[in-house]
């Protein structure tokens, strides 16, 4: 595994999201059904087919690789978890100026400023039940981690963890909020997305 | 799910084919997806561009609504989803002729933030926007959070008049705030008897009784204010004019636009019936109605229900109301 | 029974006047019940005055066309019910200017009874009267058997062609002559997916399967040519123009004008899909579309459902068609 | 009971015709909701107190008497039954003009007029399963008799017979003819309406 996060890194987890989004979204169709509009698995198949038109071209500036990708995600018809990643990629991207690689210990702050932005975008706040709040436990979890295997691990089980602990409690942000106490004891499909995504690049690591 | 139509993820593209081309006149297809309708008759130097956008399934709104004296571009998304990024950027670039963009819009979450990020990526390229939500929904939240309010049928004042604002060569300033002002003098209110169906689901939006009625719920199924069974309309309409009222009193002497409108399958005999009462109301307050609209302007495909909309007009807003605007659903 | 009203009995009269109330300028309630509709801004002297009637329910149909360059008068019955003699002969008294009525309406018995006695007792008064009834669904009699077939969509054809004809004080036969050829040009076919409620009757009209439609079904609910499983739009579309195109055969070169009419229920977005394939079609009989109309102009309250009208055009009836005409639910 | 027919004999037949409307409005809307739009009840309750209003005026002409009632006819909203009357009263009117009277013998003829005026109006024909077919029973029925009291005996057998004998036949005008098969082992709303106005006569006779 590389040293550091650089643009062949992202080429190939990229690539084992896409294979896995394809996977998973009959599952992330019917979560989304129970709470939203029941589009989640196909946006996340949509987005991949659209990333994965970029996979060959990507330059090797990781700023400019992850703004691609950024780029690539707002063409989709507008789901708001691809503009919510797209606003994260494209948070990443600025953070990453000039830059041909992050080091693993810093990818966790890659992962705030991310979040930030889509905070900024979404007016979501943590708390609400919505992929920030994973992302956030995947922040937390992966601070000042040096080995990506570590890193991955760590981020999963702790998205694992948040998704149990938001179990209990209401969406308050986009379609879910609207069923209210309705959605209580089930999960946010945009939390479990984002699940899937880390276990892609988990279950079969490597570039 | 009963409707006419072909593959449902083809339904936006082949309605808006259609559109085009039983309005040659009035509407062109752009934008790399074909997601985006501008003025057939193009773009008049010097005038403030005014841009909407928003899910489909609400014919006439949003895209109906592109037309002179109304918006000059408009970014359609699928069935009650928003617009993608990449098309409400295209709208905005085809509505600009060199002195700014007013992105105009329903008020939702989706919408913003493709909006937003839109306008950060035509900033870039040295388009200058600005924006005004609509939230007219009373219903949608307490007037103390009306920032919070969904945008419903209030959206068809704030075309009119901004866009009547701009055919006097307005700066952009002065036709964001003209949209605005539009916005605060608007409230609305719906009942909904029956869900829709988004034809890419297949499943109706929500359920409700045979004989129930839910007052303030959303153009997308929302949830409303009070659920209760269905009663004569004069008393369905009296409890809606007390939301409104309540949330913008009217006074003996105010002059108000009033839209009488159906979510769409609500005939416009009905719409009438309930037009009736609002006027006998308006009349006993004192209150003098100026062109009243009374039909389907901002709908959720074949859902029954109907909303009423009060547009409050000072002199300047009355002057602008009256003021030219044509497209194939509305024309001054 | 999902609709916002109040006393069953009232609907009609309610509704009359919503109508009257929010088209100030357009309509103006006369005869001894009410239940007629005058145009506003008067009698033209010289004039052939232009008459209509049928039941409530069709709403923009019969009455939303009184306006210029289309009806003076229409008569008002109850829901899918025919005016009384005596609104029929209160309507021709009120659009005679001096130089005859002709009443135009749909081909149904009741009608024809009422208008005919309403004929003969404003005769007795020195009023010349012509009749031109439409009659331009092709489900509902064989081409051979054409004046049994029922007047659908076609009426609005009929109105604007001779009220054009009219418009230009032409003599009562030379407006009739208009008529009868617009009706001869007109040819229509409906398909029903859902029934409508009559409010004083308070059941659906008829009934039909979840997943069934009815093409060439009535307004009222009348039995149609062929009963099927919902199958996709462009199919449904394609069987439609195959009744029309038997009954009218088009060529290259030939210029018609299309009506993709909703019943009710159905929404535009439907019907742009519906209008995208004929348009297909016709393009590629090298048919040219003159004026297509796309959206609800003769309904059938909350039904289900549309229709497909084509008026072949020559030179003569072009011309009308395209002649200015103001009515609330029609404007050239 | 008078030697002839006379508005005040009209008049009276009218009041008792009038009354037994209104008692049979419910069994009459239920057949026509069978077979039509279920307004026949309605429609002749209504044309009944359009009636009731006139009478106290009804001039001594006997043609003028019968042409202010098919007048007060006209002002019913449109149901076909209403027109159909006014139209045979119309006719009845135009052939008895000048006349205070008609003779017993005469009411035959007078309601074969009638009936042609009907058929004018409607289009229809005999044997189309309406209100004409029990009124040409009826005509044939009281060919040349002289007692008003036989007379409605045999006009009331006489539709019912036709009534019976239709029965077996399907519709074939008005909203009726729209369910065709099934209007068979039906009565027509129109026969049975007729036939009530008879028995109003019958059961309680005199002026
Ligand atoms: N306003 C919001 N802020 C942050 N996250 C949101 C918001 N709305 C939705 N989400 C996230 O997006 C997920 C749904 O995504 P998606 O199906 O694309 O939404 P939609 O179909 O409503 O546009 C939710 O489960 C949630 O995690
Ligand atoms: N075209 C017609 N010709 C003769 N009689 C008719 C015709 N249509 C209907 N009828 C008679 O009228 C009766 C129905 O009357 P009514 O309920 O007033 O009709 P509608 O409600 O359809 O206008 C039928 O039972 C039949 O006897
Ligand atoms: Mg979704
Ligand atoms: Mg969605
Ligand atoms: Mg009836
Ligand atoms: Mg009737």
């Amino acid at each position: 595994m590389s040293a550091a996060l650089t643009t062949t890194v992202l080429s190939g987890a990229l690539r084992r999201i896409i294979e896995k989004l394809e996977a998973c979204a009959d599952e992330l169709n019917s979560l989304d059904a129970q709470l939203g509009d029941g589009d989640l698995g196909v946006t996340l198949v949509r987005g991949g087919r659209a990333l994965a038109a970029e996979l060959p071209n990507l330059p090797e500036d990781l700023a400019l690789a992850l703004q691609s990708c950024a780029q690539a995600l707002t063409k989709l018809s507008g789901s708001t978890y691809g503009t919510l990643l797209a606003t994260g990629l494209m948070g990443a991207a600025k953070a990453t100026k000039g830059h041909t690689e992050v080091p693993w210990t810093e990818v966790s702050v890659l992962l705030g400023t991310a979040l930030q932005a889509m905070a900024r975008r979404s007016g979501a706040q943590l708390g609400d039940k919505t992929i920030l709040d994973a992302l956030e436990s995947a922040r937390a979890a992966t601070l000042g981690l040096e080995d990506p295997a570590a890193l991955v691990t760590a981020a999963d089980r702790a998205v694992a963890e948040s998704i149990e602990r938001f179990r209990k409690r209401p969406s308050r942000q986009g379609r879910a909020r609207i069923f209210g106490e309705m959605t209580i004891g089930r999960d946010d499909p945009g939390m479990v997305g984002f699940k899937r995504i880390i276990e892609a690049i988990k279950q079969n690591p490597g570039p | 799910m009963k409707k006419i139509l072909n593959d449902p993820f083809a339904y936006v593209d082949e309605m808006l084919e259609g559109l085009c081309l039983a309005h040659r006149q009035y509407f062109k297809r752009t934008g790399s997806e074909g997601r985006v309708i501008v003025r057939a008759d193009g773009l008049i130097k010097g005038k403030v561009g005014i841009v909407s956008g928003g899910g489909s399934g609400h014919l006439p709104v949003f895209t109906g609504y592109v037309g002179k004296g109304l918006l000059d571009a408009c970014a359609i998304g699928d069935v009650f989803s928003s617009p993608a990024v990449n098309q409400v950027a295209d709208a905005i670039r085809a509505a600009h002729s060199g002195v700014g963009v007013l992105c105009l819009y329903g008020n939702y979450s989706g919408d913003k933030m493709n909006f937003d990020m839109a306008g950060e990526i035509v900033e870039m390229e040295g388009i200058q926007t600005t924006t005004v939500r609509v939230a007219d929904d009373v219903a949608s939240a307490p007037l103390g959070e009306r920032s919070k309010r969904r945008g419903v049928a209030g959206l068809v004042y704030a075309y009119k008049l901004a866009g009547a604002k701009a055919d006097q060569f307005a700066t952009i300033e002065q036709v964001t705030a003209i949209a605005q002002k539009a916005v605060d003098a608007c409230r609305s209110v719906g009942v909904a008897l029956t869900p829709c169906t988004v034809p890419a689901v297949g499943r109706p939006t929500f359920e409700i009784g045979e004989t129930e009625i839910e007052i303030g719920m959303g153009i997308h199924g929302e949830p409303g204010v009070s659920r209760g069974s269905l009663k004569p309309a004069d008393a369905i309409v009296e409890e809606m004019l007390g939301y409104l009222l309540a949330d913008m009193p009217l006074q003996s002497g105010d002059r108000v636009s009033v839209l009488v409108n159906s979510l769409g399958a609500t005939p416009l005999e009905e719409l009438y019936i309930v037009y009736r009462y609002v006027a006998r109301r308006l009349a006993g307050l004192g209150v003098e109605v100026v062109m009243p609209l009374v039909g389907r302007y901002a709908t959720s495909m074949e859902m029954a229900g109907m909303s009423v909309t009060f547009c409050r007009l000072d002199r300047e807003l009355e002057g602008l109301l009256k003021a030219p605007c044509d497209s194939p659903f509305l024309r001054v």
